[in-house]
């Protein structure tokens, strides 16, 4: 291991919070949908590609990048709206199975939608110019469109915390992740509120999706790959749980650049063994409820 | 029937890809046309869906044009060619299926096709039990390799160790001695590497490290940072597809082109026009074939016409002019032994010199590896005639067996 | 995750079905020797067979004793590489091989069920498939036994000796036929296993835990066995695989051929005797007869999910067997 | 299985000994010390989270005690897994009705029987085990269902899914049955059946029941524990319960329903 300095490690550091803020984003919205409406939502990662490919759409039609992270939550949001509308809303209270196979069949689709729309190649996705380069930040230098992306991740993090501390939205959306039955019992129009639920989590998909496009460029593929990550964050940080969504994303980041600068060939097999440990010793997560689904 | 031609734009592919009108026209007589027996058959598997469709699409294009030569030519004395299109998902499991449904169905006399080592490797598995000739086009060492290789293995495609001795030839004695290797972890970067040392033994070369990532990564930030703390002269990533597209993004994103050349075994026409110049600006790849050598090469200039004229203008990528070689040794063989008779087919294959769209090549006796040149490319930036005008080819090594692995390292008898 | 489709419970069904359901294997059979005459190709029909069983072995687990499981390609994929390399690297007869791979299936599922036992519902789920994505790391860097990611060739058969006769297997009838008897004798022994007093209890279990607990029964002992009960089904079928394939593709022991079978079984119909074999066969004709056709296939093999799941919930076969119990 | 502490006062079926349950910080059951008489009824009653049931739990196994001892013949079991408890010699119904809904009554009664027998059988076919059949049949009979066999359990109606779980608790030939509330939710009329059938069983063998309805269980209990906020309060006697001060204070005080 020669040339294992203390800069490494802190470059490792950064990269592996970079990375997590990604994992962050989907979590969150997979652990909402979950935690409320207790969908095991499989097309979450072609939300996060139509994200991208939206974003793709505006630039190419003279729209700018900062204009897209507002427009493409937006757009991809109601599409996730309507997706619960017409089609999820018909199996509530038919087990976890059904929506679990619905969204699966409808990530097959949107895939197929978006390759026939914009080919099976994928499009390169230019970084805005303000963002690109690498900064000094103390232990080497690191891309600032990385730097960025944690950012936003904390600014949508800040955003979603205000919104379920401050709005008695967020109330009855806190209550019920906690236990989906309260809702109903406080009187609350429930469709409505997992509909909007259902709308936000595509929503930060999709932005999650833009964020991750001038790191990886765009192809109809990319949300398939990223998907099973998002799963093992999700359920390290325990089903249902924002909090556990933030530092479950943030530790799997880590892990994977830790075992990266050890193991690199070994960073993916990392995740499920991290996963496989966490839930040997703690069945329902970082802070899950016990018996959840069961 | 075989000038049915898939239209397509880069927005709107919503075309048929079965590869002839019967299948177009009848979609659900999936027996494909119950022809003739008179009809060549050539099974053509290849992944339409899936990271490589471009390619794939692009290999059928190619394929058709051979086919539709040899059928205009009048084919083997009346007899007409025909190509059954499979989609192998780029499974090998699927790859398998679909050969035994080509060869125990369709009664296909040949299989040409495959886009990665694992399907190829499956599919001939499948046909050398068979007894029926497999004409590969996509690039593996361990084809050649006795163990997998039969008689009727051909492998039309580069190997990994002539695209990487090439490239690497190249590389080092231009840029520096000092190597660095970022590699996905399977057979083929690992191939890739073994080209790559054997072609720097002797110049001098020194390994600063190989660090291998998982296959299909979507991000290599975390690599990067110790890739650029050992500060290598060149950094030879050996990745495939996407994840090159990706590796080399982030590369850049990274700064790592101020201080490093950064050089690739294979750079994929398609790749280049999905991640776009930035990505590829500056770096230095293989490839089996570049259009743009027309200017040089009479043969280059003739396929890329023919390409033109049935796919309306667009040009034929690397991968994809493969399927037309692939399918055209095989049908030019069929023509010189005057029969469709696999082992007389074998041996007019074995004795083929040809000049198809890139230069000399012929099959080596012992592992039916075609002996070929290796073009190496960098990317355009300026001066393009085209959308489709990205690369310069910068060298170009000739044929030469010299290059190949022996076939004593394969385990094959002199 | 309670299923509504106890169809073992003598609950007074018509004389009709009863004889049918009684028969069901025999039946099967009859149906199973004209299947390969009806279909595009022998292959296909091979690989619904084998997928088919996959998918019984799955459904043994999911539909009977009502867990999840996303780990079942590291059951069936070792009980197809322990297959393969029985033959190509150790030169054992094809039987053997075969009961090897059984074995391997197992094996692999004892040792996934003892960790994994313990949690629940979507958890059980994901360890599972945490644990099989380190069985497939596993065998993906055994290149010098398994060929990692170029897969494993070489699992060549030429004849198979069966009583002193000479069956050709590369012919594809005759492969089918013989990879068929495994599938009818697996059928025979899922059926018994399910009639036994044993298969009572996976369904006690599934249907009341902690009843079944205070009744006298170990319930984590219960989940164990039938997970590897349910490993020696996806074991044969690997191994059948890698005798049909002649090569063990690395993508046998991806997560994605789990979701296959949890898909398989969903769409015939879980819990349900046929139904995942309905599953299989659905789910690979369509995407053959599709795929043939167009290359946006997945579109409508998505489209036919989301009609199964909101039109057909209990899947093709519950659907079937609902009518004729009403 | 046998008892083995002959020492052992051969009257006493059970005992818990400083018995304690903690929920993380809450503290559900202090430190109870007591005693179950061979071939009684034994009632243990109290208001709403006395820690009735958690007490419950801990001498039917569902969980074990976080301090102390429980005693069974005077075999220690503290902490012995749940399905050992049904080989033991001690049943249970639930609180909550607990059966196995889309098993027909027979079936039900029948995998609880099997559980003694043959419970890793995988390939004879069920219906050989004609003694169980019989035995099966035996029961519903007893806990008068002989009428609805081929019903599914999750379509009986309340009181008789109840006697069911008394059934499917009597297929393991206890010598200690432990009744948690087997009359909630339950009409007057078969609240009224319940009784009969509990007073019937305890013919033969020892009856344990956690009951909220103190008169419910005045007229047949032989003794009484009496919970109050996870302690002992009293035992004793109905009639001993019935004049004992700080009972009538905690618990009679009440107004019952």
């Amino acid at each position: 291991m020669a040339g294992l300095t203390l800069d490494l490690i802190g470059m490792q550091l950064f990269a592996g919070v970079a990375l997590g803020a990604v994992y962050v984003l989907l979590a969150i919205g997979l652990s909402l949908i979950f935690g409320m409406l207790t969908v095991v939502n499989f097309a979450h990662g072609a939300f996060y590609m139509l994200g991208a490919y939206v974003g793709l759409w505006l630039m190419a039609h003279g729209g700018n990048f900062w204009l897209c992270l507002v427009l493409v939550p937006l757009v991809v949001g109601g599409i996730g709206l309507a997706v619960e509308r017409v089609l999820i809303r018909p199996l509530y209270g038919r087990g976890i199975d059904y929506p679990l196979l619905l969204t699966f069949g409808l990530s097959y689709i949107i895939v197929e939608l978006v390759r026939i729309t914009f080919g099976k190649a994928g499009f390169p996705f230019d970084t805005p110019e303000v963002l690109q380069g690498a900064v000094d930040i103390g232990v080497g230098y690191f891309p600032l469109y990385r730097l960025f992306v944690i950012g936003a991740t904390a600014v949508i993090l800040f955003g979603l915390w205000l919104f379920l501390e401050r709005t008695s939205f967020g109330l009855i959306i806190r209550a019920g992740a906690r236990d989906p039955l309260i809702v109903r019992v406080l009187g609350v129009n429930v469709s409505r509120v997992w509909l909007i639920v259902f709308g936000m989590g595509t929503a930060i998909a999709a932005f999650a999706g833009l964020l991750a496009a001038p790191l990886q460029g765009v192809i109809p593929e990319m949300g398939g790959t990223i998907l099973a990550e998002a799963f093992v964050v999700t359920v390290v940080g325990g089903m249902g749980s924002l909090l556990g969504a933030v530092l479950a994303g943030i530790l799997v980041g880590v892990v994977v650049s830790m075992t990266s600068l050890f193991a690199p060939e070994m960073a993916k097999v990392a995740i499920f063994a991290l996963m496989a440990l966490v839930l040997l010793i703690r069945p329902q997560g970082f802070f899950g409820r016990a018996g959840l689904m069961s | 029937m075989t000038s049915k031609t898939s239209k397509s734009t880069t927005l709107n592919r919503r075309s048929l890809i079965a590869g002839g009108a019967a299948l177009a026209a009848a979609p659900f007589s999936f027996h494909t046309a119950r022809a003739q027996e008179a009809t060549i058959k050539i099974g053509f598997p290849v992944p339409l869906t899936g990271p490589y469709g471009a390619e794939a699409q692009d290999q059928v294009r190619a394929a058709e044009v051979a086919i539709a030569e040899f059928n205009a030519g009048g084919g083997l004395g009346g007899r007409k060619a025909e190509l059954l299109v499979r989609d192998d998902k780029l499974n090998p499991g699927e790859a398998a299926t679909r050969a035994l449904e080509l060869i125990e169905n369709d009664k296909a006399n040949f299989i040409v096709g495959s886009l990665s080592a694992a399907v190829q490797l499956a599919i001939n598995n499948v046909t050398k039990q068979r007894g029926v000739i497999f004409n590969s086009i996509s690039q593996s060492d361990a084809i050649n390799e006795v163990a997998d290789f039969s008689k009727y293995t051909f492998h039309e495609a580069l190997t990994p160790h002539m695209t990487a001795g090439a490239v690497g030839r190249y590389a080092f004695s231009k840029f520096g001695k000092k190597v660095a290797f970022l590699t996905a972890d399977y057979a083929y970067g690992h191939e890739m590497v073994r080209g790559f040392q054997e072609a720097g033994k002797g110049m001098g070369v020194e390994v600063l490290g190989d660090i291998r990532h998982p296959i299909g990564a979507t991000d290599f930030s975390t690599l990067l940072p110790r890739l650029q703390s050992m500060k290598p002269d060149i950094l030879v990533i050996n990745n495939f597809g996407r994840d090159q597209q990706i590796a080399l993004k982030q590369a850049t994103d990274f700064g790592l082109k101020k201080t490093t050349k950064i050089v690739v075994p294979i750079m994929l026409f398609t790749g280049r026009q999905a991640a776009g110049l930035a990505a590829f600006d500056g770096v230095i790849g293989g490839t089996s074939y570049y259009w743009g050598v027309e200017d040089q090469l009479p043969s280059a200039k003739s396929f890329n016409d023919q390409f033109r004229k049935m796919h309306g203008g667009r040009v034929p990528s690397d991968y994809g002019a493969m399927g037309y070689a692939g399918v055209r040794t095989v049908l030019q063989a069929v023509k010189n032994a005057g029969t469709a008779e696999t082992d007389k087919v074998i041996t007019a294959l074995e004795a083929l010199k040809y000049d198809y769209y890139k230069g000399p090549q012929y099959f080596r006796k012992c592992d039916h590896q075609s002996v070929q040149s290796v073009m190496i490319i960098e990317c355009k930036t300026k001066d393009m005639r085209n959308e489709a005008d990205v690369f310069q080819v910068v060298a170009s090594e000739a044929p030469n067996e010299a290059n190949l692995r022996s076939c004593e390292a394969l385990g094959h008898k002199a | 995750m309670a299923t509504d489709l106890a169809f073992e419970a003598n609950r007074q069904p018509s004389p009709m079905l009863e004889w049918a359901t009684r028969h069901r294997v025999a039946l099967a059979s009859l149906f199973l020797l004209v299947f390969p005459l009806v279909m595009p190709f022998k292959a296909l029909a091979v690989m619904i067979l084998i997928y088919g069983l996959y998918a019984l072995g799955f459904n043994l687990l999911f539909g009977y004793l009502g867990l999840l499981s996303f780990g079942h390609s590291a059951l069936f994929g070792a009980g197809a590489y322990l297959c393969g390399i029985a033959i190509v690297h150790f030169g054992w007869p094809w039987y053997l091989a075969i009961g090897l791979g059984l074995v391997a299936g197992m094996v692999v599922a004892l040792v996934i069920g003892a960790l994994a036992i313990r949690t629940r519902g979507i958890y059980f789920a994901m360890v599972t498939m945490a644990l099989s994505q380190c069985v497939y790391y596993l065998f993906y860097q055994a290149v010098d036994l398994t060929g990692g990611e170029n897969g494993l060739r070489g699992v060549n058969l030429k004849f198979v000796n069966i009583f002193g006769f000479q069956v050709d297997f590369l012919d594809p009838l005759s492969r089918y036929y013989i990879i068929c008897s495994f599938v009818i004798a697996a059928l025979w022994v899922l059926s018994r296993i399910l009639a036994s007093p044993f298969g009572a209890v996976i369904e006690a279990v599934r249907e009341n835990e902690a009843r079944a607990r205070a009744s006298g029964y170990d319930v984590m002992l219960v989940r164990l066995l039938t997970f590897v009960l349910s490993g020696a089904f996806c074991g044969l079928a690997g191994a059948l695989l890698a005798l049909h394939l002649s090569t063990v593709p690395i993508e046998t022991m991806h997560y994605e051929t789990s979701g296959l079978a949890v898909m398989m079984c969903l769409l015939g119909g879980m819990g349900t005797f046929f139904g995942p074999f309905i599953g299989a066969a659905v789910f690979l004709l369509l995407e053959n007869l599709v795929s043939v056709w167009t290359s946006h296939w997945q579109l409508f093999v998505g489209l036919a999910f989301m009609v199964c799941v909101l039109f057909f919930p209990r899947g093709i076969w519950g659907t079937v067997m609902e009518r004729m119990k009403a | 299985m046998m008892t083995q502490a002959a020492s052992q006062d051969q009257s006493v079926i059970m005992r818990t000994e400083g018995v304690g349950k903690t929920f993380g910080r809450f503290v559900a059951l202090k430190d109870i010390t007591a005693e179950f008489r061979h071939g009684a009824i034994t009632s243990i009653i109290g208001p709403n989270g006395a820690g009735k049931s958690t007490y419950f739990n801990l001498l039917s196994g569902a969980f074990a005690p976080s301090t102390g001892k429980v005693l069974f013949e005077g075999r220690d079991v503290t902490g012995l897994a749940q399905h050992k408890f049904a080989h033991l010699g001690i049943a249970k119904s639930f609180q909550i009705t607990n059966v196995f809904p889309l098993l027909t009554t027979h079936e039900n009664i029948r995998v609880s029987l099997q559980a003694l027998v043959s419970r890793f059988d995988i390939f004879r076919p069920r219906t050989r085990l004609h003694e169980l059949d019989d035995e099966a049949e035996a029961l519903l009979e007893r806990v008068g269902l002989a009428g609805h066999r081929h019903r599914l359990a999750g379509s009986l109606a309340h009181g008789e899914q109840r006697a069911l779980e008394v059934g499917m608790a009597l297929a393991s030939h206890p010598r200690l049955l432990l009744l948690d509330e087997p009359t909630a939710g339950m009409s007057p009329e078969e609240t009224r059946t319940m009784m009969d059938l509990i007073v019937r069983l305890a013919q033969e063998r020892t009856v344990i029941l956690v009951e909220h309805k103190m008169k419910l269980v005045m007229g047949i209990s032989d003794r009484l524990l009496v919970l109050h906020h996870g302690e002992l309060l009293a035992e004793g006697t109905p009639d001993d319960i019935r004049r004992n001060d700080t009972v009538k204070r905690v618990y009679l005080g009440q107004r019952e329903h």
